[in-house]
C-alpha cells in the first residue's frame, strides 16, 4: 500500500504547528499548554512514523518519492519540496521522533521551574521538525534546508541560557562552525548540479554512474575527478554537522545548553546527520574511493583523538559530550569503510544509549542543583538508583559490551574495518581498537566518579531559602555557589525524568540483539544505501554471522573486549581503590595531560587565527582599505586636492585691476600663440 | 612709397605699447583709461589705413563711430572715476582690490 | 534710404527707444514721490507691449533692414523676447531693494532700458558696425548701472574694474574687426560669409578672429576673460548684477552667433578649437573656484562662468544643432540666474543684503518656500534632472558629442560634479543647518515679487519636464 | 485605468506628495494620514500589476508612450516586465512600511519628510518603468533629491558629509552614463531602449559605453570599490532613508545592468564580465570582512548590503561566462533569476534590519554596538524579529536571503569552481558578522540601566517588523511566484546575452 | 627734387616716431598731466599720419572731439582729483621688464600673424574720394547718412546714455546747493504762486480806520 502523503505531511507538520502554538502563544496558553501541545504534536508524529516503519518494513508499502510543491522551476532546473520514504528514512524518522519524543517528557521535569520553558518546548518541536524536514527530503535543497534549520535551533538551544557569555560564546561557535562545514556542502550541492544537472536524489543517484571520467578543471592542469570532489564536498557539510576533526571544536561547547538538548540534538540526532547523509549519498561515494579514503582517515583520527580528551574531563557533560565526538568517529569510519549499514545501525544504537547517557547525567545534574563538576559528586547511587542503573545500561553499550546494543554496532564496525583494505584501513583499526579501550576508560571513570566512591559534596540547609535552588540557578553564573555545597541532599529525579531513563535504556540494551542481523547483514536497507561488490565488507562479514547470540559470546574473545576489560580493572582500581594514583599518574604524564586538557591547542589556534586573526584581517580592510585608501585617498583625498587647487586657482583672482588685464592679455598671447604653432 | 604695412605695423606697435602700459602701471587708474584711448587710436589707424589702401568707406565710418562712442565711454570711464575716487580717496591700483578671490 | 517696411521691421526697437525716453523725460517731470512706483509700473508695462511687439508680425524666415545693418529672424526674436522677460523679472524683484536703498531712481529704468536695447540691437546686428555700437550701448549702460549706488565702495571698484577690461575688451574686439575689414574689406556680415573664401590674406582673417573671439568670450565671461565678473556681480547692487546675469549673457550669445556663426561660419573650423579652450578653462576656473567662496553674490558669478562654459560647449558643435542647444542653454541659464538673484532680492531689506551663503542658514525654517525655491535654482544650476538646467547641460554636451570632442563633453561632465559640490552646499546650508542666532530673515512683503519669483523658479521645474517646445522654437530658429 | 496604470503608478505619490506639503508642520497628523493614505493607495495600485501582466508571456508590457519633445525624438515611454513588476511592488510595499515606521519618529517637519518619501517612491516607480534612456535617466537622478533632503535633514550628525558624499558619488557614477547615452543617442537617433538594444556597435565603442555604464550602476549597487559612500549614508540616514535606500535604491543599480548594460554592450560586457565577477567577489570577501569589525550597527548591516549586492552583480554577469563559453542557459537563467531574486530579498532583508536598528536607536540614540547587550531580556519579541532577519541576512535556507545566493553559487559553479568558492564564502563570513552582531546586541545579560528601561515593540513597529518578516519567509519558503513571475522576462534577457554585436 | 612718395615716407616715419615716442610717455611719465599731455601729442601726429591717408575729416575729427574734448575731459579730472603723484609711480621699474616683454612678445606674434610682407606689396593707389568725385568729407558723409544711418542712430542713443550716465554718476545733491526742481517747476499751478485777492476796486466812500477786531488777512 503506498504511503499517504497527508500522514507525512502530518509527521512533518505536527511539531511546527507544536513549535508555533507554544511559541507565540506561550503566554496565553501557559506551561501547561504549552509542554501538551508539542508532546501531543510528537505523539503524533512519532506514532506515525512507526506506522510508517511498519508499512515500509512489513507493510510492503512500496517506496516512495514525490514531491510535494515547486520551490522554482527555472528552465531545466526545477526545485522541489518533497519526500522520499524508504527504509533508511523510516529508520531515522522514528529514531528521532522516539527520541524527541521522550526528550519533551523528560524536559517537564528538567525545566520545571525555567522562565523560558514555553521556548523551550517551541524550540525542541522546531527542531524535530527540520530534523524530520532533513531525514525525509528527497532532494537535495530540502536537505539543505533541514540542515541549516537544525543548525539554527541547534544556535537558539546552546544559546538558550542566554545570559551566560559562554552559552552565547559557544552559540555563536557551533553556527560558525557549521556554516564552514555549510560552506563545502553547498558547494557539494552545486558541484552536483554542474555534474548532473538535478538536485532531485532519484534522478542525481541513477545517473551518478555518468559521472565516472568526468573531471573537474581547476586550474590548467588540475583536473579533479568529479566524483571524489562532489563527495569531500559533502562530506566537508558532514564533518561540520557531525563535528569530525578539524571541525569537531564546537560540539564540547555546545554542551553550555540545556541538558536535554545535549541528548537530543548533540548526542542522538542532528550531529548523526552527516553520517545519515552520507549512508543517503552512498552511490556517490561508492564512486570515489579517494573520497572514502578520507572519510576513513578523518573518521578513524576522530573516534581515537577526541576520546582520549574524555579522559581528563571533569564536567560530566563534557565526557559524554567527548565520547559523541569519539562515536560518531567510529560512525564515521564505518562509512569509509563502505560499512554503510553498520554506521547507520551503530547511529541507531547509539542515539539511544548515549541520548540515556546524557538524561542520565542530567538526572543526576538536576540532583546535583546544576552542578556539573565530577569532581564534587560520588556516591550518588543510593540517592538515585534508577539514574545508576539506567546510566550503567547505557555506559555499559556504549562501552562495548556483549549483548548491548552498542557492542553489536560497534563491534561490527571494528571488524569492518579490519575487512577493508581500502587506504587508510589500517591506520583506522588501530585508531577504532585502541577507541575502544580509551572509550571505556572514560566511561568508567565517569560512572566511578559519580556514582560511587566517596561523597565529595557537602550538604548544608539553608532556611527561606526555598526559591533560590533549583531551576531558577540556571541564570546564576557557575560561580555563584561555593562549589560541591549543595543545599538539600540529592534525590532521585521525577518521573517525567526516570520513565525516559527507562524507556531509552530498554532499546539500550535490547535493539542490538535483535536488529543486528537483519539490519546489518540482511540487506535490510535494500536500495536506500548502494554499495559496489568489490567493497562489501559487511557483505563478507555476514557470511560468518551465524547469530546475535553467537556474535555475542565470540566477542568476549575479542581484542575489543579485552580491551574494555583491561580499562575496568585499571579504572576500578584506581577510582574505587587507589584515588591517589589518578593524581600521580597525571603528574607523572604532565605533557600528556597538557595536550589533552587543551584539547591539542585547537580551540586556541582556531580563536588566533580565525577568530582574532579574521577580526584583525577585517580592520586592516576597514581602515587601511576603505577608510585610508577608497575614502582617504579617493574620495577625501580627491575633494581636498579640488579644495587645494580652488584655493589656489581663486588667488590669481587678486583683486588687482592690473592682474585682471594681464590675465586677459595672456589669454591673448596664448590663442594667438596658440594658433601661431598650430594653425600655421 | 607708404604702404599698408607702414600703417598695420605702426597700429600693433601702438595696441602693444597700450597692452604694455596697462600691465606695467600698477597705480593709477587714469593711465589705465589713457592706455586703452591708445588702443583705440591703434585700432583707428587700421580702419583708416584698410579703408584708404583697399578704397572702401567703410572702414573711415567705422572709426567716426569708434571716435564717437569713445567719447561717451570716456565721459562715464571718467564719471566713474570720480566717484571712486570720491569713495576710497584714491585712484592707486593697488589700493582697489576690496574684491578678490 | 530707408523705406517705411525698414522702420516696420525695427518698430520693437524704435518703440522701445521712443518709450525709454518718455520714461527719461517723465522722471524729470514727475514730482519726486510720484516718480518711483509710476515709472516701475510704466517700465514693465513698456516691456510688456515690447514682448508683443517682437513676437507680433514676425515676418517669414529672417528680413533684414537699414541695407543689412539690421536682421530680424528666429534667433533675434526668442532671444529678444527672453532678454525683456528677464528685464520684466529684474524690475519686478529690484523694486523693494532699491527702496530700501534709496535707489529708486528714474536713472535705474531708463539705463536699464537703454542697455536693453543695446542687447536687442546686437542679437540683431547684421554688420560688424552694429555689433560694436549695440554692445556699447548695453555696456556703457552696464557701466553707469553698475556705479549706481554711488555711496557704495564696492559698488564703485566693480564699476571702475568693469569699465576699464571692459573698454579693453572693446579694443581687442574692435582690433580684430579692423583686421577682418582689411582682409574682406566689408563690414556687412552676410558679404563678409561671402568674402572669407576669396579672402587674399587669410592670416590677417584669423588674426582678426582671435581677436573678435576674445570679444565675445570677454562678454561672455568665458575664462581667462572672467576677471570682471566676480568682482562685478559681487560689487554691483544686486538689483543690477540680477540684470547683469540674465539679459546681457542672451546678448553675448547672439553676438557670438552673429559674429562666429553668421559671419565667420566658414571658418568654423578655426574657432572650434579656440571655443573648446575656453570652455575647458571656464569650467575649470569657474567650477574650481567657486567652491571656496563665502559669499553667494560671488559663488553665482563663478558659477556663470562655468556656465558660459558649457554654452560654449554648444557652440563648438559650430551647426544648427549646437547653436540651438547654446541658445537654449543661455536661455536657461537667464531664467536660473533671474531666479537665483531673485531669492536674494526677495531675502535682502534694508541695512541687510543677504548675499553671504551665511545668511541662508537655516532658511528652510524660516521661509519654506524661499528655501523650496532656491533648491529648485540650485538644482537647477547643477543639472540635476528633472530641472532644467539638466536638459540645457543635455544639449550642450550631445551637441559638443556630435562636433566629434567627446573628450570635451567628458571635462563637461567631471565640471558638473565638481560643481554639484558648491550648489548642494547652498542647499545644505539652507536645509541642513540650523539659523544663526540673532539674525531674522524676512521676505520682502511686496506681492509681485513673491509671485513672479514663485512662477520664475517653478517654470525651471515645469520646464523640465515640458521643455519640448522651446527647444523646438530654438531648433527652428536655425533652420535655414 | 489599466491603460496607464504605470503612469498612474508613478504620478499618484508624486501628486499625492503636493496635498501633505500643503497640510504644513500645523497639522501633521494631517500630513501623516495623507501620506499613509497616499502610499496604501499606490501599494493597490501596483497590485493590480499582477493581474494585468501576463507572465507567461514575458516581455514589455503595459506599454505607454507620448512623444516628449519631438526634436530630441525622446518618448515618455513606460512598459514593465516581469522584474520590473517585482521591483514595483517591492518598492510600494516598502513605501508604506517607512512611512508607518516614520509616524511618531519624525517629529521635525513630518509633512516634508513624507512629501519627499512620496516623490522619491514615485521616482523609483519610474526608473522601473521608463523604456526611454533619456526618461530612465531623469528618474534615476531625480532620486537623489529627495533622497539628498531626507538624509541632509532628518539624519545623524555627520549627514551633512554623508549626503553630500552619497549625492556627488552618484552623479559622478550617472553623468558618464549620460554621455554615454548621448553619444548613442547620436548613433540611433533615439533614446528608446529597445532600438538601442539593437543598434550595432563595434567593440571598441562597446567598451567604453561598458564602463560609462558600470561606473553610473556599480556606483549605485554599489561594487567594490566604489561602495563607500554607502556605509556613511546609511549610519547618518534617518530609518526610513536607510531603508529605501537599501531595499529600492541599491536594486537600481542592479537592474540598470539588465536594462543597459546586458542589452546594449553585450560584447563588452561579455568581454569584461571577469572584471565586474571579480568586484562582485571582492565584495563578497572583502566587505564581508569589513563589516565583521563595524562598531556602528547600521555600518555593519550596509557593509552587509554591499556584500549582498555582490551577488546580484555576480548573478548577472557570470551568465556571460556561461552562455558566451558553455551555451549554457539554462544555468545562465539560474543564475539571472538568483540576481533578480536576490535583489527583491535583499530589499526586505536589509529593510527589515535598518528598521530593526531603527527601533533600537529609537529607545537609545545610538547606534554603536558597545552600548547595547542583553536586548532581548527586554524586548522578547523585537528579539525574535531581529534573529529571525539576522538569519535571512546570513542566507539561511527558509528565508529569502538564501534563495537568491543559492541559485547564484549554483550557478557560478557551473561556471568556474572557484568563482563558487568565493561566493559561498559569504555562508561563513556573512554568519560571523551577522551573528556577532547578534550576540553583541541581543544575547547576554542587560549590560547597562539604558537598556533595562528599554520597551518592547510598540504596535507600529510590530506592522513594520512583521510584514517585512512575512515577505521575507514567503519567498524563503516559497519562491515560485516570484521566480515565474520574472521567469519569461529573464529568460529573454539571457538570451539577449548570446546575441553578438559585432 | 624730392620724390613726393619719399617725402610721404619721410613725413610718415617722422609722425610715426613721434606717435610711438609719445605713446610710449603716456604709459612711462610720472605725472599724469604729462601723460595726458603726451597722449595729445599722440593723437596729434597720428592726425598728421591720417592726412597722409588722406581721411582728412577723421584726422580733423581726431584732434577735435580727442583733443578739445576727450582730453581737456581728462587733464579736468586729473587735476580735479588731489593725486599723489610720487606715489602712485612707485614700483614701476618692476614691473618694466615684464611690460616689455610681454609687449614685444605680443608685437612679435601679432606682426608675425599679420603678415606684414604680404601688406608690403599694398599701395594706397587712388584716393576713393576723388574718385567718386567728391572730397573726403563729402565720401564720408554721404556713406554714413544713407549706409550708415542706422548706427548713426545709435550712436547718438550711445552719446545719450553717456549724458545720463555721466550726470547720474557725479551730480551730486549738496545740502544747502541752490538748484532747479524741474519738476517742482513743471508741476508747478498757478494757485501756488500767485494769490489772486478779491478786493474791491475802490475805496468806499465812509471809509474808516479799521475797527480794533478787523486784522489784515
Amino acid at each position: 500500500m503506498e504511503l499517504s502523503t497527508s500522514i507525512l505531511l502530518t509527521i512533518a507538520l505536527a511539531p511546527l504547528v507544536g513549535c508555533l502554538l507554544a511559541g507565540f502563544l506561550g503566554k496565553q496558553i501557559g506551561r501547561v499548554g504549552a509542554h501538551s501541545v508539542t508532546i501531543l504534536g510528537l505523539l503524533i508524529s512519532c506514532g506515525l512514523s512507526f506506522y510508517v516503519l511498519y508499512q515500509i518494513t512489513a507493510g510492503g508499502a512500496p517506496v516512495y518519492n514525490h514531491n510535494i510543491y515547486t520551490w522554482f522551476e527555472i528552465g531545466k532546473y526545477t526545485a522541489t519540496v518533497g519526500f522520499l520514504i524508504d527504509r533508511l528514512t523510516a529508520m531515522m524518522m522514528v529514531v528521532v521522533t522516539f527520541v524527541s519524543l521522550l526528550v519533551h517528557v523528560y524536559t517537564i521535569g528538567y525545566m520545571a521551574d525555567d522562565d523560558g520553558y514555553q521556548r523551550f518546548f517551541s524550540y525542541i518541536s522546531l527542531f524535530t521538525f527540520s530534523m524530520l524536514m532533513l531525514v525525509m527530503s528527497n532532494n537535495f535543497l530540502q536537505l539543505f534546508f533541514g540542515w541549516e534549520a537544525v543548525g539554527l535551533v541547534s544556535y537558539l538551544l546552546i544559546g538558550f541560557w542566554y545570559k551566560r557569555p559562554t552559552a552565547i560564546f559557544a552559540n555563536l561557535k557551533a553556527f560558525i562552525v557549521n556554516r564552514v562545514g555549510d560552506f563545502g556542502f553547498l558547494l557539494g550541492i552545486a558541484a552536483i548540479l554542474y555534474f548532473l544537472g538535478t538536485l532531485d536524489y532519484a534522478t542525481a543517484f541513477s545517473s551518478a554512474p555518468t559521472l565516472v571520467g568526468k573531471t573537474l578543471t581547476l586550474t590548467q592542469n588540475t583536473h579533479w575527478d568529479a566524483a571524489t570532489v562532489i563527495c569531500i564536498l559533502l562530506f566537508i557539510g558532514a564533518m561540520g554537522k557531525s563535528a569530525q576533526v578539524p571541525l569537531h571544536v564546537w560540539l564540547p561547547d555546545s554542551m553550555e545548553g540545556p541538558t536535554p538538548i545535549s541528548a537530543l540534538i548533540h548526542a542522538a540526532t542532528m550531529v548523526t546527520a552527516g553520517i545519515f547523509m552520507v549512508a543517503r549519498m552512498s552511490p556517490l561515494y561508492e564512486l570515489s574511493e579517494t573520497a572514502l579514503s578520507f572519510v576513513l582517515v578523518i573518521g578513524a583520527t576522530g573516534a581515537l583523538f577526541t576520546g582520549l580528551i574524555g579522559i581528563v574531563q571533569n564536567d560530566i557533560k563534557r565526557v559524554v559530550a567527548y565520547s559523541t565526538l569519539s562515536q560518531l568517529g567510529y560512525m564515521t569510519v564505518a562509512l569509509g569503510v563502505s560499512a554503510y549499514a553498520g554506521a547507520v545501525f551503530h547511529l541507531m544504537t547509539h542515539a539511544f544509549f548515549k541520548a540515556l547517557l546524557f538524561l542520565g547525567a542530567g538526572s543526576v545534574i538536576i540532583a546535583m542543583h546544576h552542578e556539573q563538576d565530577m569532581r564534587y559528586m560520588g556516591g550518588l547511587r543510593k540517592y538515585m538508583p534508577i539514574t545508576w542503573i539506567t546510566m550503567w545500561i547505557g555506559a555499559l553499550a556504549l562501552c562495548g559490551v556483549p549483548f548491548f546494543s552498542g557492542f553489536y554496532s560497534k563491534d561490527s564496525i571494528i571488524d569492518a574495518v579490519h575487512e577493508s583494505h581500502r587506504w587508510g584501513s589500517g591506520y583506522a583499526y588501530f585508531c577504532v581498537v585502541v577507541g575502544a579501550f580509551v572509550t571505556a576508560t572514560y566511561t568508567f571513570r565517569q560512572m566511578y566518579m559519580t556514582f560511587h566512591g566517596k561523597e565529595r559534596f557537602k550538604v548544608v540547609e539553608h532556611h527561606g531559602h526555598h526559591d533560590a535552588h533549583g531551576h531558577d540557578d540556571h541564570h546564576d553564573d557557575h560561580g555563584h555557589h561555593e562549589p560541591g555545597v549543595l543545599s538539600h541532599p540529592p534525590k532521585e529525579s521525577p518521573w517525567v525524568v526516570t520513565v525516559p531513563l527507562i524507556l531509552l535504556a530498554i532499546p539500550s540494551l535490547f535493539v542490538g540483539f535483535f536488529t543486528v542481523q537483519p539490519v546489518l547483514f540482511g540487506n535490510w536497507f535494500g536500495g536506500a544505501v548502494h554499495v559496489n561488490e568489490a567493497n562489501n565488507v559487511l557483505g563478507e562479514m555476514g557470511k560468518e554471522f551465524d547469530g546475535s547470540l553467537a556474535m555475542a559470546l565470540h566477542g568476549f574473545t575479542q581484542l575489543p573486549f579485552l580491551l574494555v576489560l583491561a580499562a575496568f580493572i585499571i579504572t576500578t582500581y584506581i577510582y574505587l581503590f587507589n584515588p591517589s594514583v589518578a593524581d600521580k599518574i597525571k603528574s607523572a604524564l604532565k605533557p600528556i595531560w597538557v595536550i589533552l586538557d587543551r584539547k591539542y591547542w585547537v580551540d586556541d589556534i582556531y580563536f588566533a587565527i580565525f577568530a582574532r586573526g579574521g577580526v584583525k584581517l577585517g580592520r586592516m580592510f576597514w581602515k587601511g582599505g576603505d577608510a585610508a585608501v577608497i575614502d582617504g585617498v579617493l574620495i577625501d583625498g580627491s575633494a581636498s586636492t579640488i579644495q587645494r587647487i580652488a584655493s589656489a586657482v581663486r588667488r590669481v583672482q587678486s583683486g588687482y585691476l592690473y592682474h585682471y588685464a594681464f590675465a586677459m592679455i595672456l589669454g591673448l598671447i596664448l590663442l594667438l600663440g596658440g594658433y601661431w604653432l598650430v594653425g600655421q | 612709397m607708404i604702404t599698408l604695412s607702414h600703417f598695420i605695423v605702426l597700429g600693433a606697435i601702438l595696441f602693444c605699447i597700450s597692452v604694455a602700459g596697462l600691465f606695467i602701471n600698477r597705480k593709477n587708474v587714469i593711465v589705465l583709461l589713457m592706455a586703452i584711448e591708445l588702443m583705440l587710436l591703434a585700432v583707428n589707424i587700421n580702419f583708416v589705413a584698410f579703408s584708404r589702401f583697399n578704397h572702401d568707406v567703410a572702414g573711415q565710418v567705422f572709426v567716426f563711430f569708434i571716435l564717437t562712442v569713445a567719447a561717451a565711454e570716456s565721459a562715464i570711464g571718467l564719471a566713474i572715476l570720480v566717484l571712486l575716487f570720491r569713495n576710497r580717496s584714491t585712484v592707486n591700483v593697488t589700493e582697489i582690490d576690496s574684491m578678490k578671490g | 534710404m530707408p523705406t517705411f517696411n525698414d522702420i516696420l521691421i525695427m518698430v520693437p526697437e524704435f518703440y522701445l527707444v521712443a518709450a525709454a525716453c518718455v520714461l527719461l523725460l517723465a522722471d524729470a517731470f514727475l514730482p519726486a514721490h510720484q516718480r518711483g512706483p509710476t515709472l516701475h509700473w510704466a517700465s514693465i508695462f513698456v516691456l510688456v507691449a515690447g514682448i508683443y511687439l517682437v513676437v507680433a508680425h514676425q515676418p517669414d524666415g529672417a528680413v533684414t533692414a537699414f541695407n543689412g545693418m539690421f536682421i530680424r529672424d528666429g534667433v533675434a526674436e526668442i532671444l529678444k523676447v527672453f532678454a525683456l522677460l528677464c528685464t520684466i523679472l529684474v524690475f519686478i524683484y529690484a523694486k523693494p531693494y532699491l527702496s530700501d536703498r534709496k535707489l529708486f531712481i528714474g536713472e535705474f529704468y531708463t539705463l536699464m532700458l537703454f542697455a536693453l536695447i543695446g542687447v536687442m540691437l546686437l542679437v540683431s546686428a547684421g554688420n560688424l558696425i552694429m555689433i560694436y555700437l549695440g554692445l556699447e550701448l548695453l555696456t556703457l549702460s552696464s557701466y553707469a548701472l553698475v556705479a549706481l549706488n554711488r555711496d557704495s565702495e564696492l559698488s564703485s571698484e566693480a564699476a571702475i574694474k568693469y569699465f576699464v577690461l571692459g573698454a579693453l575688451a572693446s579694443g581687442m574686439l574692435l582690433y580684430g574687426m579692423s583686421m577682418v575689414y582689411g582682409a574682406t574689406n566689408t563690414l556687412d556680415l552676410v558679404q563678409l560669409r561671402d568674402a572669407i573664401p576669396h579672402s587674399t590674406m587669410p592670416h590677417l582673417l584669423v588674426f582678426g578672429l582671435i581677436f573678435m573671439i576674445i570679444g565675445v568670450a570677454f562678454k561672455l565671461g568665458a575664462a581667462p576673460f572672467h576677471m570682471w565678473i566676480p568682482d562685478v556681480y559681487q560689487g554691483a547692487p544686486t538689483a543690477v548684477t540680477v540684470f547683469v546675469g540674465s539679459a546681457p549673457k542672451l546678448a553675448a550669445f547672439g553676438m557670438a552667433f552673429r559674429l562666429l556663426a553668421t559671419g565667420m561660419g566658414d571658418m568654423a573650423h578655426q574657432w572650434q578649437l579656440m571655443l573648446a579652450v575656453l570652455a575647458v578653462l571656464s569650467l575649470a576656473v569657474g567650477n574650481l573656484v567657486a567652491i571656496v567662496q563665502t559669499n553667494l553674490k560671488r559663488l553665482l558669478a563663478y558659477s556663470t562662468i562655468s556656465h558660459m562654459g558649457y554654452l560654449l560647449l554648444g557652440l563648438v558643435n559650430a551647426g544648427p544643432e549646437g547653436y540651438s542647444s547654446a541658445m537654449f542653454y543661455a536661455i536657461s541659464y537667464a531664467l536660473m540666474s533671474t531666479a537665483a538673484f531673485g531669492v536674494i532680492l526677495a531675502l535682502s531689506r534694508a541695512g541687510f543684503e543677504c548675499e553671504e551663503i551665511e545668511d541662508f542658514k537655516g532658511l528652510n525654517q524660516r521661509s519654506p518656500w524661499m528655501a523650496f525655491l532656491m533648491l529648485l535654482c540650485m538644482f537647477s544650476l547643477a543639472g540635476v534632472p528633472p530641472m532644467f538646467g539638466f536638459f540645457a547641460k543635455l544639449l550642450v554636451l550631445q551637441a559638443a558629442i556630435h562636433a566629434g570632442m567627446m573628450w570635451l563633453a567628458i571635462v563637461g561632465a567631471v565640471f558638473a560634479i565638481i560643481g554639484l559640490y558648491y550648489y548642494l552646499h547652498v542647499v545644505k546650508v539652507m536645509y541642513f543647518d540650523k539659523p544663526v542666532e540673532g539674525t531674522v530673515v524676512r521676505l520682502q512683503p511686496d506681492f509681485t515679487l513673491r509671485l513672479a519669483l514663485s512662477v520664475n523658479a517653478l517654470v525651471l521645474l515645469v520646464l523640465g519636464v515640458y521643455w519640448g517646445p522651446l527647444l523646438g522654437w530654438c531648433k527652428q530658429a536655425f533652420v535655414g | 485605468m489599466f491603460n496607464h496604470l504605470l503612469s498612474l503608478l508613478i504620478w499618484l505619490p508624486i501628486a499625492g506628495a503636493v496635498p501633505v506639503l500643503l497640510a504644513g508642520s500645523g497639522r501633521p497628523n494631517t500630513a501623516r494620514w495623507l501620506s499613509l493614505l497616499m502610499a496604501v493607495l499606490t501599494f493597490v495600485v501596483s497590485l493590480f500589476l499582477i493581474p494585468q501582466y501576463n507572465a507567461d508571456a514575458g516581455g514589455m508590457q503595459l506599454a505607454e508612450s507620448h512623444l516628449w519633445i519631438a526634436s530630441l525624438n525622446v518618448h515618455y515611454a513606460l512598459a514593465v516586465d516581469g522584474i520590473s513588476v517585482a521591483l514595483i511592488l517591492l518598492t510600494t510595499f516598502v513605501g508604506i512600511l517607512v512611512i508607518i515606521g516614520a509616524w511618531e519618529v519624525i517629529q521635525d517637519k513630518p509633512h516634508q519628510y513624507m512629501a519627499a518619501m512620496l516623490v522619491l517612491e514615485g521616482l523609483m516607480i519610474g526608473v522601473f518603468c521608463a523604456t526611454d534612456a533619456l526618461l530612465f535617466y531623469v528618474f534615476f537622478e531625480a532620486m537623489l533629491i529627495p533622497m539628498f533632503i531626507l538624509i541632509g535633514i532628518w539624519g545623524g550628525p555627520r549627514r551633512v558629509y554623508a549626503t553630500l558624499k552619497f549625492f556627488i558619488y552618484t552623479f559622478l557614477g550617472s553623468i558618464f552614463m549620460l554621455i554615454g547615452l548621448i553619444y548613442l543617442y547620436l548613433k540611433a537617433g533615439t533614446f528608446d531602449l529597445h532600438t538601442l538594444a539593437t543598434l550595432p556597435l563595434t567593440l571598441t565603442e562597446q567598451s567604453w559605453l561598458f564602463f560609462a555604464f558600470l561606473i553610473a550602476f556599480a556606483v549605485k549597487v554599489p561594487m567594490v570599490p566604489v561602495h563607500t559612500w554607502l556605509p556613511d549614508a546609511h549610519v547618518e540616514a534617518p530609518t526610513g532613508g536607510s531603508v529605501v535606500l537599501a531595499a529600492v535604491m541599491l536594486k537600481i543599480g542592479g537592474y540598470g545592468f539588465l536594462r543597459f548594460s546586458l542589452p546594449i554592450v553585450p560584447d563588452a560586457s561579455a568581454q569584461f564580465a571577469w572584471l565586474v565577477i571579480l568586484l562582485s567577489l571582492i565584495a563578497v570577501v572583502y566587505i564581508g570582512y569589513v563589516a565583521l569589525v563595524q562598531e556602528d550597527m547600521k555600518k555593519l548591516v550596509a557593509y552587509s548590503s554591499v556584500a549582498h549586492m555582490g551577488f546580484v552583480t555576480l548573478g548577472i554577469f557570470i551568465g556571460f561566462m556561461l552562455v558566451r563559453e558553455q551555451g549554457n542557459t539554462d544555468t545562465a537563467r539560474l543564475g539571472m533569476q538568483g540576481a533578480m531574486v536576490q535583489m527583491i530579498s535583499h530589499g526586505f532583508i536589509s529593510g527589515a534590519m535598518f528598521s530593526c536598528i531603527g527601533v533600537l536607536y529609537d529607545r537609545m540614540h545610538t547606534r554603536l554596538i558597545k552600548d547595547y547587550g542583553g536586548v532581548i531580556n527586554v524586548m522578547p519579541w523585537f528579539g525574535f524579529f531581529y534573529v529571525l532577519f539576522a538569519m535571512a541576512n546570513c542566507g539561511l535556507p527558509g528565508t529569502s536571503g538564501f534563495v537568491g545566493e543559492f541559485m547564484v553559487i549554483l550557478a557560478s559553479f557551473s561556471a568556474n569552481p572557484w568563482i563558487a568558492l568565493f561566493a559561498a564564502f559569504t555562508l561563513i563570513i556573512g554568519a560571523a558578522y551577522t551573528l556577532w552582531l547578534v550576540k553583541r546586541v541581543l544575547w547576554g545579560d542587560v549590560t547597562n540601566s539604558h537598556v533595562a528601561e528599554m520597551q518592547d515593540l510598540n504596535g507600529r513597529e510590530v506592522i513594520v517588523l512583521g510584514a517585512f518578516a512575512a515577505m521575507t519567509l514567503l519567498i524563503g519558503i516559497w519562491p515560485e511566484p516570484l521566480t515565474h513571475l520574472m521567469d519569461s522576462s529573464v529568460s529573454q534577457l539571457v538570451q539577449l546575452l548570446a546575441i553578438h554585436k559585432v | 627734387m624730392i620724390d613726393p612718395s619719399v617725402f610721404q615716407l619721410v613725413c610718415f616715419y617722422a609722425f610715426a616716431a613721434i606717435t610711438v615716442i609719445a605713446a610710449l610717455s603716456v604709459v612711462t611719465l610720472r605725472n599724469s598731466v604729462q601723460a595726458v599731455l603726451a597722449l595729445v601729442l599722440t593723437f596729434f601726429s597720428t592726425a598728421c599720419i591720417w592726412m597722409l591717408a588722406e581721411a582728412e575729416f577723421l584726422a580733423i575729427a581726431l584732434i577735435v572731439v580727442y583733443v578739445g574734448a576727450v582730453m581737456v575731459l581728462f587733464l579736468f579730472v586729473v587735476m580735479m582729483l588731489d593725486i599723489d603723484q610720487e606715489k602712485l609711480r612707485e614700483g614701476f621699474m618692476k614691473y618694466l621688464p615684464v611690460g616689455l616683454f610681454v609687449a614685444i612678445a605680443m608685437l612679435v606674434e601679432m606682426l608675425g600673424l599679420i603678415g606684414v610682407r604680404a601688406m608690403h606689396a599694398q599701395t594706397m593707389g587712388e584716393n576713393p574720394a576723388t574718385a567718386a568725385g567728391m572730397s573726403n568729407t563729402a565720401w564720408l558723409g554721404q556713406a554714413l547718412y544713407t549706409q550708415y544711418l542706422l548706427p548713426f542712430e545709435v550712436a547718438a542713443l550711445i552719446l545719450t546714455v553717456g549724458v545720463i550716465a555721466a550726470v547720474a554718476l557725479t551730480l551730486r545733491h549738496r545740502a544747502g546747493t541752490r538748484k532747479q526742481q524741474a519738476s517742482e517747476q513743471v508741476s508747478v499751478r498757478a494757485s501756488d504762486r500767485v494769490r489772486v485777492i478779491k478786493m474791491a476796486a475802490e475805496r468806499p466812500v465812509e471809509s474808516q480806520p479799521a475797527p480794533v477786531q478787523e486784522s489784515k488777512p
